[in-house]
Parts: structure tokens; sequence; C-alpha cells
């Protein structure tokens, strides 16, 4: 069957309205309906992954309609990873926040659903699609869609944190129009290859150049590059956990996925890094973002709100990594989504389940929680040894392709950014541990059988965090071949 | 160099892991604990065994598990100085496992199972590291060690435990992330690979400055190798139990550090490249201050544990001092000193512990006249200081006697001297006690006068300790097996 | 003069477009009052469409729809020249644009009347205030 | 050739623009922005783009309008700047 | 902060400006975005569709991907609305009028309800709309506007608007259907589970259609393909497969503009507002 692809897309979108729809009749019907439709999503995410390594891109044209007249989906090996990633994530989590939904938002559940089946159709779209104009249809909606959700979540800050998204990121998704409206003005055309055969003509344009620089910022602001993620903490810190499980690991590298297709495939190296050399500068970015998201994390007293800092941080890697105008920082921007999408979805399954439990994040909340939640925290533990950078998690293969590329270019600084910053999420962490090690209130010294009891979170979420945990050592030690069969013929 | 795939290490490392579940399962049944380990060992100690002959034939056992970039794979790879270092752990373990049966039941510890999970993971870090192919299998496995050690040192879960498990992060960790993963990815960004190889990996890409710089880095980012400035958690970590310090901090942890410093050194850097730049003499005379200063340091304690910590810091140094002499005398006396070094010292950390159980005493100055109440404790204790000060009829004077033909062979005179001087060090830190001990008299008496009742530790105690200090009598006379596994290993 | 002229007819609505755009982005950025920051909002979106639909517009052509297509079966004989018909792309994308906008709208003040429940007020400095001391 | 029309309109425009993020009164704003949004619908019929300035017509001066009022009568109609 | 808010928007515009140099005169029809791909549209649209709005065209078919991913943008605000504001918890006090005196009684708690009929009539608390011309004027004009948002919906092919435009012709005669009355009129006649379902339903539609397409063995949203299903004239399928799709836009877009009015005006109680 041919129409994987917009397979994709599709069936979560009939999914959610399907799902809206059933709850009218029976509200227990939406749940099932949302989890196939995410099912046969990842399904066929999978299929084009299969089909795209063996025969090369993938097209779809929708409608029928040739590219530049019609809207197509180009599904090269880059995306078709970024999709697999996308809607396994997306499918694991609606896996493992069926309790989180009903503790959360009790008797809006199946709304909850609709809204997070759409959020996952925007997100798919953005990396599937190949048309520039669409992609801002589909941001737009994973970014109404988050408004939302994160507004359902704390009910004091919630909201303003909300609105206060609101404001930021329209500014966001305006730039990038107006950048398209830029590119349109003088290419006539919106979809991407062809945008980037007739740009490759006219690069000494003044007009070319603000459209680069209003898309790039545009996708800055989406994404919470270091000056520009004010809304970013709070926004995830007060969703509802469901949401900021999947909205954390990502939202910010679907757009880190965009702003990468964005230079590869329709501005083109050569103009950023030749015509422009901006590399320099941008890559300085990523390291003051690297430090100053993991100097930022360190004074936090909330676990969710460490974490997300930890993502501002994380977000310089992959920029810094991208900007580095070489294959190996790219190969390891590129790792690095995948990657850091994985770990931050540990870290936040771990959240989850100890929100379920103990309904708070502060961490003076969470002493002696080795005792109570083992393999919650083994799982935690394994996440945050990856962000360190511990070897053989995942985390820490990325981390040596970027210093490799950063030795390469001759950014020092780079490198010792990454460097620092692991050493400062060694010290985030281990701040954490010894909370959750020491002060335990049953102190066990001396009495070999003092039992803990043990309440651990139900077994659905814990079979997920096994699964997402062990799968970061799995990732890590596959890394070369992810890289020799996906990123490196991608980027050749 | 012969070399045979053989799938034996991969399984030597794998057993002490795979018997973790098991001892997790069996947790309130300690008997069948405890024999799980001791079955787990065996096995281990056969594994390793039956590695001997083949490597004593000069052939090298290889298995390359997973690509993670060309020329950087995990992989293992057995040859003489690894089988050396692994049948030392190896071989230690069991006795240690008995050991760690009478002290945590004799002093009735709590989470007894958590312990010995973590201390069976650590020896399958140990056995890893010592098998290691490549700089960046050594470096994984170091610090899967550092980590999996934590909580044995954080044991207690108290004050004191936490500060000393933070400074024993700080430093292992902060070492191991700030400099030997940069100097370890530069290797490679100059070499493209890490494999290591008696003739070394650089042809000529290194200045000396270069080349200065980066062993330092190597050399100072090992700190488990104890070299001053980085030495100060060593001591720290004594407030773990004392199997622990025994098998790590004596023998596993320390002598990961210097064995993969000696590796480095051997393996990464070539002798014939430091002997060109004359690098030899800047970490002979780095070691040299660490030797006389942690002697000194040494004197000046009271607690008899952090006297032998202190003493084994310095001892370290010898190896690392035997191997920067660059002749092959030196590198012999100093590689054996591992060998003869981990039992001496095991046995005294062993005294120490039976010491304490038995008595309760921590404190040099309380323990005169304590000899008589327990013979065979001291007996012991006396055959391991001969052998850390390097006297027949301990297998020390063997490694002492070839670093002095060494220096001689080098014609390093002062280090010579060096050498003496500290030797005479370790008399007199050593002697004192054992004298004191049998002929002091003990003025301890309880309020009524009556002397206090003190006899032997149980066996569980004496056994191991009698064990080792037997061994390392037995190894004065026959060292020849380490001999030629070094002579192979470094093919000198 | 002329051509100055010329330039001033060729470009005004652009510099326009932009002058509209920095009174919303100004209002969103500087105005304390929330309502105030979505009308700013929807300026600065309006202002893009303005943008977008001069890209759109031709001299000398007439609104984007065929008229000699009776009941459809157009194109066939009467050809049609491309120059008299505005360029109709812009219009399809402003309108998604607008229904975009008018969406965010709708949530946005949705989100004040939440805002307005929990703290009786849409002054930022006051909700700041609010959630100090809280 | 009718860029004075344009020119015209887009000075109101402008103004109204400047006026609905002065007024003082909520209220006020709310319908200034329906002027706003009208004006704007105008501009783009004279461009030729009917169903743009159609839809401006029927959303931005008419529904968001009504929903703008809404709002304001569910808050304040006071706002200090 | 106005300060620096009024440098950041300087900065902007200067940015901005400077990109306007190159750009091609207002109008201009030699511009690259008149010739490259709109001249495409313009020629052939009419034969490809026949659909002779090109707008309509280009929006509900070469583009129509995008049309059904705005209608789910707007589908989602109705849903957003509903989900922060709706509040399923009754208003504590009722007033009631007592008809032929015009007495009105306040009670405080939900204990006592009066049956409202011939003598009472219930009445808001913030707003009480009781003007008859107005009353009269609407109820004569409301059923007319829908007439005209149907006739836009339909014709859309034909002449400027459409399904968007349409539905928030419709939507807002409903609106002032509760303007002119009360809120409850409108609750009463179409009720939120209407509402919600033919939210749903009409994006439902347009991606069913799509996917029938798809079915049919063609790609998503292919029009053509559905030929076999719609005997009566396959020249026009295409045209027919918009007019479906342009319905599916204009029940959603009607439904939810309600819903996001019903919800703000009365903060989710959906009892009483303007």
């Amino acid at each position: 069957m041919d129409n994987y692809p917009a397979l994709i897309v599709i069936a979560p979108l009939l999914g959610a309205f399907f799902a809206g729809l059933a709850a009218w009749i029976e509200k227990r019907l939406s749940y099932p309906i949302a989890l196939a439709a995410l099912g046969l999503s990842l399904f066929s995410a999978v299929n084009v992954l299969i089909q795209v390594i063996a025969t090369g891109t993938i097209q779809y044209r929708m409608a029928g309609w040739a590219p530049p007249m019609g809207i197509e989906y180009r599904i090269d090996l880059l995306n078709a990873m970024v999709l697999v990633l996308v809607s396994g994530i997306a499918f694991l989590n609606l896996i493992a926040s069926y309790k989180n939904v009903i503790q959360e938002t009790s008797d809006r559940a199946e709304s909850f659903y609709v809204i997070y089946l759409l959020f996952v159709v925007g997100l798919l779209g953005v990396v599937a699609t190949g048309d520039l104009f669409n992609l801002y249809v589909l941001i737009e909606i994973t970014s109404l869609t988050s408004y939302t959700l994160i507004a359902l979540g704390d009910r004091d800050r919630g909201p303003l944190a909300a609105l206060n998204y609101v404001f930021i990121g329209v500014i966001g998704a305006s730039f990038y129009l107006l950048g398209v409206g830029y590119i349109y003005i003088k290419t006539g055309s919106l979809n991407m290859m062809d945008v980037a055969n007739i740009l490759s003509g006219i690069q000494g344009s003044t007009t070319v150049l603000v459209a680069f620089f209003l898309c790039i910022i545009g996708i800055w602001i989406k994404m919470a590059l270091f000056p520009l993620h004010v809304w970013l903490p709070n926004g995830y810190t007060y969703a509802p956990v469901a949401f900021s499980r999947v909205v954390a690991p990502l939202m910010t590298k679907v757009m880190v996925y965009v702003m990468i297709r964005l230079m590869i495939s329709v501005f083109g190296f050569d103009y950023i890094f030749t015509e422009l050399n901006l590399g320099k500068a941008v890559v300085w970015m990523g390291t003051i973002a690297v430090l100053a998201g993991s100097i930022m994390a360190l004074s936090q007293k909330n676990l969710k709100k460490m974490l997300t800092y930890i993502i501002v941080a994380e977000i310089g890697y992959m920029v810094g990594g991208a900007w580095l105008a070489n294959e190996l920082g790219m190969t390891g921007a590129i790792l690095h989504i995948v990657n850091d999408a994985l770990m931050t979805f540990a870290l936040f399954l771990a959240v989850g389940n100890i929100v379920y439990k103990i309904k708070s994040v502060d961490l003076p909340n969470l002493k002696g929680l080795f005792g109570k939640m083992p393999w919650t925290m083994a799982g935690f533990v394994l996440a945050a040894f990856s962000i360190i950078g511990v070897p053989p998690t995942c985390g820490f293969f990325s981390k040596w392709y970027l210093v490799l590329g950063a030795f390469e270019a001759g950014a020092y600084h780079f490198a010792a950014a990454l460097i620092i910053s692991s050493l400062i999420c060694a010290v985030l962490f281990f701040k954490v541990f010894e909370i959750c090690f020491f002060e335990s209130e049953s102190k066990g010294h001396g009495d070999p059988h003092s039992t803990v009891i043990i309440e651990e979170a139900p077994i659905s979420m814990l079979v997920v965090s096994g699964l997402v945990s062990i799968s970061l050592i799995v990732a890590g030690l596959y890394s070369g071949t992810i890289v020799n069969t996906i990123i490196l013929p991608f980027l050749r | 160099m012969v070399t045979m795939i053989s799938i034996k290490p991969l399984l030597a490392v794998l057993v002490p892991l795979l018997v973790i579940p098991v001892l997790v399962s069996s947790s309130s049944k300690p008997n069948v604990r405890e024999s799980w380990i001791f079955v787990s060992g065996t096995i281990m100690l056969i594994l390793v065994l039956s590695m001997l002959p083949v490597v004593l034939q000069g052939k090298q056992l290889v298995l390359t598990l997973f690509e993670i970039a060309p020329g950087a794979a995990l992989a293992f790879k057995v040859d003489g100085l690894g089988m050396l270092f692994a049948l030392v752990a190896s071989s230690l373990y069991i006795v240690t496992s008995i050991y760690s049966i009478g002290y945590m039941r004799g002093l009735n510890e709590h989470g007894q199972t958590r312990f010995v999970s973590f201390f069976a993971l650590a020896i399958s870090a140990t056995i890893g590291a010592a098998f290691s192919a490549n700089l960046l299998t050594l470096y994984l496995f170091y610090e899967i060690l550092s980590l999996a050690t934590y909580p044995l040192v954080a044991h207690h879960q108290d004050e004191t435990s936490k500060i000393s498990g933070r400074r024993y992060l700080t430093f292992i960790l902060g070492t191991s992330i700030g400099l030997v993963l940069p100097a370890m990815i530069y290797c490679y960004h100059v070499t493209g690979t890490l494999e290591f190889s008696t003739a070394g990996i650089f042809s000529g890409q290194l200045s000396k400055p270069q080349a200065t710089v980066l062993l330092l880095m190597f050399v100072f980012g090992f700190a488990k190798a104890g070299i001053m400035p980085f030495h100060s958690w060593l001591p720290a970590a004594m407030v773990a139990p004392t199997p622990v310090s025994a098998l790590l901090h004596a023998v596993a942890v320390v002598k990961v550090g210097v064995f993969s410093i000696v590796r480095v050194m051997t393996g990464i850097f070539g002798v014939d490249l430091l002997a060109d730049f004359n690098l030899g003499v800047v970490v002979m005379s780095i070691a040299s201050v660490t030797i006389l200063l942690g002697s000194c340091i040494a004197l000046s304690q009271d607690e008899l544990k952090r006297r032998l910590a202190y003493s084994t810091i310095s001892q370290l140094s010898y190896i690392i001092f035997g191997v920067a002499l660059l002749s092959p005398q030196g590198l012999l006396g100093g590689v054996i000193h591992i060998v003869m070094h981990a039992f001496g010292k095991i046995t005294l950390f062993f005294c120490a512990g039976a010491i304490y159980v038995a008595t309760g005493k921590k404190y040099i100055s309380q323990m005169s006249g304590l000899g008589k109440k327990m013979p065979f404790t001291f007996t012991a204790f006396f055959i391991g200081a001969l052998g850390v000060i390097g006297l027949p009829p301990a297998g020390g004077f063997y490694s002492k006697w070839n670093l002095i033909l060494g220096t001689l062979e080098a014609q390093q005179t002062i280090f010579m001297v060096v050498l003496l001087v500290s030797s005479f060090l370790n008399a007199f830190y050593f002697l004192p006690i054992v004298y004191k001990a049998f002929f002091g008299k003990s003025e301890e008496e309880d309020e009524d006068g009556a002397p206090v009742k003190i006899q032997e530790a149980n066996l569980c105690l004496v056994i191991p300790l009698l064990i080792s200090a037997i061994i390392s009598i037995v190894l004065f006379f026959y060292p020849t097996v380490f001999i030629n596994l070094i002579k192979v290993g470094l093919n000198i | 003069m002329a051509d100055f002229l010329a330039l001033i007819v060729a470009k005004y609505n652009y510099w326009l477009y932009i002058i509209l755009m920095m009174i919303g982005l100004y209002a969103m950025v500087a105005k304390n009052n929330l309502i105030k920051k979505l009308v700013g909002m929807n300026i600065f979106q309006t202002a893009i469409i303005l943008f977008y639909v001069s890209i759109g517009y031709k001299t000398e052509g007439t609104i984007p729809i065929i008229q000699n297509a009776h009941g459809g079966h157009g194109g066939h004989g009467a050809i049609i020249h491309a120059a008299d018909y505005i360029n109709p792309l812009p219009h399809v994308l402003m309108l998604t644009a607008i229904v975009v906008s008018v969406a965010t709208f709708g949530v946005a003040m949705a989100l004040c009347v939440r805002i307005y429940q929990r703290y009786q007020t849409l002054e930022e400095d006051e909700l700041r205030m609010r959630l100090s001391e809280k | 050739m009718h860029w004075p029309i344009d020119l015209i309109v887009l000075t109101f425009v402008i103004f109204t623009a400047i006026a609905a993020i002065s007024v003082k009164d909520l209220l006020g704003t709310a319908i200034l922005f329906g002027a706003y949004s009208f004006l704007m619908c105008l501009l783009w019929a004279v461009m030729g783009a009917v169903d743009v300035a159609f839809t401006e017509a029927s959303v931005g001066a008419g529904v968001s309008t009504v929903f703008f009022v809404a709002a304001v009568f569910r808050t304040s109609r006071r706002t200090k700047d | 902060m106005k300060l620096l808010g009024f440098i950041i928007v300087c900065l902007v515009g200067g940015f901005l400006l400077y990109g306007t140099g190159e750009l091609p005169d207002w109008g201009d029809p030699q511009s690259p975005a008149s010739l490259h791909l709109s001249n495409d549209y313009i020629e052939h649209a009419v034969e490809e569709t026949q659909v002779p709005n090109l707008v309509t065209a280009v929006l509900a078919d070469y583009r129509g991907f995008d049309t059904m991913f705005e209608t789910a943008v707007v589908f989602c605000a109705g849903l957003a609305c509903f989900l922060l504001l709706r509040d399923f918890r009754p208003r504590k006090d009722h007033y009631y009028r007592h008809v032929p005196t015009g007495v009105v009684l306040h009670f405080k708690d939900n204990s006592k309800r009066l049956t409202v009929g011939k003598e009472f009539e219930d009445m808001d608390k913030e707003w009480v709309p009781s003007d008859t011309v107005i009353k009269t004027v609407c109820r004569m004009l409301i059923p007319f506007i829908q007439i005209y948002a149907l006739y836009v919906v339909a014709h859309g092919d034909f002449s400027p608007g459409g399904g968007f435009q349409g539905g928030v012709i419709f939507g807002s005669s409903l609106i002032l259907l509760a303007i002119s009355y009360n809120l409850k009129t409108l609750v009463k006649r179409v009720s939120e589970k209407v509402l919600s379902i033919l939210a749903a339903l009409g994006v439902l539609i347009y991606v069913g259609i799509g996917a029938i397409a798809m079915l049919m063995g063609g790609n998503f949203l292919d029009y053509s393909k559905l030929a076999p299903l719609i005997p009566i004239d396959p020249g026009h399928i295409r045209a027919i497969g918009m007019l479906g799709v342009e319905i599916g836009v204009g029940i959603t877009v009607m439904a939810v503009m309600v819903i996001i009015y019903i919800n703000i005006v009365s903060e989710g109680r959906h009892e009483e507002g303007l």
C-alpha cells in the first residue's frame, strides 16, 4: 500500500474526531480509539522508514497534484526517522499516561485525548511535509493544542503561562510566515525543492537574507533557543504531566528538525556558511545557551522546572552542532535529536510516576524515594546518566560526535561548553539523588530488616518507563548503526 | 601477535552482572544470596583461569561487540596486562566475599542486598576494564565503576557518608569527564583510532607540548589512581564498610585507575614516544611527589584505615613511577607491584576490619596489646606490612627490587633515593603498630578494673585474611606466572 | 520628483504594512493590559496578511474569478491571459492565515476570561504582584 | 490606477490601529478594532482580494468583535493603558 | 519595558525596511511571485477543476490539504474554549419576573424553583435584554441571514465566499439570536451536544472525503477518484468534491463560532450572558 505517508498523519486526525464523537456515545470508547489511531500511525511510520531505507526518498502528492502546484510529502531518511520517533513516543506516552489523565483532568479525559491526538498530528505533519506554508499551518496546530493543554495544568499558573506562550508563540509563527512571504515574493513558489532550486540562483538578494533571518528566528523562538526561551520553563512546568511528558521531548526536537530541514533543503549550506558565513556566531549562541541553561537549572527547587531548563541547554547542543558546518557536527545534532528525545521522555516518565504517587515534584518532598519507588528511580537514574553523558547510554555518543565536530571546526569553546554542562548536569542530578537516597524517613542503619514500604506507580507506567530506559542503552550501543544507515547516507 | 576470537571475556564480564537479579530476588534469604555470590565468583575465576594458558602462549583473545565509530568500537582484548589484573581482581573477589559475609553480618549492617548487588556490578566493571581493547571501552567501564561504587561508599546513608560520597564523585567523575573525555576525543580526532597497541597510536601527529598536555590530562584525569592533588577522595571513601575499602579501595577501583594510566602510557602513547619526548621524567617526578607526601601524611594518621589509605596513595604511585621509568626492569617492577601491593594491602584492610568487628577499635593508639588477644590477625597484619614495605619474605620485596634495578638501569639515581626514603617511611608507619600490638601492654580496662574479654573475630573474617597473607608470601617464591604475563603483555 | 513619486507608489504599502506591524508588535511588547496585547497581536497578523495580499496584487489585473467560464465549461475556446487576473495563491494562504488568527484569538480570549476569574485583573503588573505575594 | 484610494484607506487603517491600542476603555478598543478590521477588508477589496476581504468582513469585523465584546463583558472595561 | 519594546520594534522595523529595498514594485505583473506558479493556476485551474473561482479551486483542491488542517485548527479552538471555560456547576441564585405585575423575585439558593410558564418567566442577572423592536427585527432578519449563509457556502465555486465565510455568517446569525433574545433561547434551540457533534462532524466530512478517495485507490483528497460513487456529471466531479468539503468546513466553523461565543460570554455556565 503506497498511502502510508499520508496515513501517518491522517490516522491520528481521523482518530481524533472519531474519539470526539464516540465520547458522546460512551466516554470509555475514546481512549481505545486514540490508542488504535496512534498505533496505526506508528505502524505506517515504521513501514515508511523501512521503505525509505530500502528504496530512497518517497514523494507523496496530496490530491494527486504535481509538486509545485499541489502539496507534497517528501519523506527522506531524516524525516522518516523523526516520524518513527514522534509517533512512537506519542504512542508510548498515551499508554503510560492513562491513569495520569484520569487523575489530572478527571471529567475531561476524552477531550484531552482529542486535543492530544491533534497535537501529535501537528508534529507529524510538520515533520512529514515538503511545503513551506503547510509547515506553518501545522506549526499553528501544535501551538494551539499546546496552549490549551498547558492551560489545563496548574489551576493558578497554567492559564498565565499559556497566555504568555500564546503571545511569544504567535510572534514566532508570524515571523516564520513573514519569512515564507519574502521567499514567495522572490521565488513565487512554496514547495521546498522548487524554492531551493530557485534560491540557488538569487543568493545575493537582500530579500532572501531577510527571509532567511525571519524564518530562522521564528523557528528559534518556537524552539526556545536561549535568549528566546522565556516561555518554555513555565509552560512545560505547569502543564499536566501527561502532556508535558510528550511536549518536552518532542516539540523542541521537531523544531530543531525544522531548522535543520530549512538549512539543508531550502537555503542550503553554501548560502548559510559561505555566503552569509553565520556559522561562528550561531555556534557561540549555542555555547551560551548550553551554559545558561545548565546554570539556570542549578537554581531550581522544582524537579520538573529543573528538567525544562536542561531542555534549554540541550537545544543549545543541537543548534551549536548543526551550525558547526561540518559533517560530524551535523551528525551529532541529528543523533542528538533522537537521543535527547528518548532521554527527556524517560526523565519525564519518571516524573509522571512520581507525580502520580507523591502528588508533588518539589525536591524536598522526594526524600527516600529510592526506597519507595525503586523501579521508577532506576529509570530516572539511567536517563540522568544519559543526560550527563555516561557511556554506554546514548547521551554519551551524540556528545561524542558533537565534541568531535567542535574539534574539527576548531570551535573549542563549544566543546568546553559541552563538557562543562555535563559536569553541571552531574552536579544537578546527584543533588537529586542525594535527596532521594539519603534523608529517608526510615533510617535503616543498624537494623538489617528495616523494610521500606514499596509503593510503586501502576504497572502500565512502569513497563513503559522501563522500556524507554532500556532503549536508552540500546540506542547508545547501536548508535553506530543509526549513524551509518540513516544519518550519513542522508547527509551525503 | 596471534589473535583469536573468543567469547570468554564477555562471559567473564557478564557473569557477575547476570547474577544481580538473582541476588535481588533472593534478598529475603541471605544464605541463598551468599551462595549465589560464590557460584558467580567461582565461575568468573574459572573463566579467567581458562584463558590464562592461551595468553601465556603469547596469543590474544579478542571480541568486538559494537562498532560505535570507525576505530572506536566496544571491544574486548585479553593480553598479558589485562590477564594479570583480571586474575588478581577475580581471585580476591571470592576471598573478599567470604570476608564481607562475616563483616556485614557481624556488624549487622542494613541494605545488604543492595551492597552485594553493587559489589557484583563493580567487580564486573573491573573485569571489563581489565579486558578492554581500546580507550573507549576502558573509559566506559571506568565510568560504570565510578558510579557503581557510589552507593557502596555512601552505604551508611548518614551525614558523613553523604559528604564523603559527594567528594568521591566530585573527584572521580569530575576528572574523568573534565579531563579524560576531552583528551580521549582529541586523541580520536587526531588519530582516528583508540585501539591499544604497544607501538602507540600516534605517528608524529603530536608536538611535544601537545603530548605533554595530553599525557598530564590522562594522568590526572584517571583520578582513581590517587595521584596528588586528586587523591583526597580515597581517605574520604574510607567511611565505606571495610570489605569495600579492602577490595575496591585497595584493589579494584584504585588499581583500575593505575591500570588505565599504564594502558594509556604503554598502549596509546607508546614507550618510544614517551622516551623521545622524554616525558617519563615528568610523570616520575609527579609520582615521586605523591609517594613521599603520601607516606608522610600516613605517618601522621591515627585512624588505622586512613593510614592505610594514605599508604595506598603512595604505593599506587610506585606503579606509575615504575612504568614511567620506561625501562624493562622498571615496567616489570611497576606492573608486578599491582599484584604484590594488592595482596599485601588487602590483608591489612582485612585485619583492620577484623579488629573493628572484634573490638570496635578504629584508632591505632588504642591497639597496643591487642596482638596477644588476636594473634592470627596481627601476624597477618605483619606479613601484609612486610609486603607493602617490600621486605622478604613477602612478595612486595620483588617489586621494590625491580623498581630499584629499573632506576639504576635508567640512571635515575635521585629517584632511587626517593624509593629508599619512602620504603623507610613505610616501615616507620607500619611496624610500630605491630610492635605495640604484640609487646605493648594494654591499658584497656572497663570501669570495674577487670580487663575486657577480647578474642579473635569470627572465622569468616579470619580465614580470608590468613589466605591473603599466605598468598602474599607464596608470591615471594613463585612470582613467575605474573612475570611471564607482564613479559608477554609488554613484550619486554 | 516624478520617479520619487513612482518609488512611493511602488513601495508605499510595503512601508505601511511595516508600520502597522510595528504598531502591533509594540502593543504586544509594551502594553500592560492583556487584552490590549491581544489587539496588538491581531494587528500584527493582519499586517502580515496585508503584505501577502499586496504581493498578489497586479495593476491591470481583475479579481481571480474567470469571467467567461459560464457554468464551468470555461477554459474551452476562451483563452486566459494570466496578466488579467490577480494572483490567487496569496489569497488562499491568507484565508488560512485569517482562520488561524481568529482561532488563536478565541482561545486567547478564553484564557483571558479564565485568568480574570482567578485573579480579578488583566493588568500584567498586578498579576505579577499577585503571583509574587503567593 | 486606484492607488490614491488605497493610500487614503491605509492611512485611516493606521489611525484606527493606533487609536485601538491607546484608548483607555476596552469597549472602545473593541469597537475601534472592529472599525480597523473593516477598513482593512475594504483595503483588500480594493486590491482585488475579494475572498480575503469577505472573510475579514465576516470574521474580523464581525465575529471576533463579538467575541471581544463578550470577553469585555465578562472581564472588565477599565484599563490603565 | 516600554522603551525596550520600542527599541525591539524599531530594530525589527528597520530590518524589514532594509528588506523592502529589493522587493518588486507593488502590483508589478512581472514580479516573480506573479509568474512562476500563479500563471499555472490561472491558466489551467478552470479546465482542470471546472471551478471558475480560482481562489476556491486552489483553496479546496490544489491546496486542499492546508484547508483541512485549517478546519482542524478551528475545531481545536472550539474544543479549547470548551475545555478551558466549561463549568458544569449550576448557578446558585435565580431571578424570576411575575409577568402580570412585573415584580421580580430573587431565590438565593437552588432549593426551590418556580415553574416558568404563563405567570412567571425567569430572567438573567447581569443582562436583561427586553427590547421588543430588536427582538422582532432580529426574528425577521435571522432566517434571511441563514439563507444567505447557505447561498455563500453553495455558490462558493462561482463567486466569492465558500464554506468558511458561510459558516461564520450562519454562526453569527445564531449569535445574533442569543444577543437579541437571551442565551437560554439559543441553548434551547441548539444544544451543546448538537454543536459539539456538528463541530467534529464537519471536519470528519472533510477528512472522510479525502479518506474515501484514498480507499478508491487515489491519493489522499484526490476528488477525481470519487467519480464511481457519484454518477451525476463526472466532468464536474472535482467541483462536487469541493462542494462537499466546503459544506464540511461550513458546518464546523458555524458550530465552533457558536461554541466559542457561548463559552466566553457565559463563563462556561451556558445559562446567561449577553
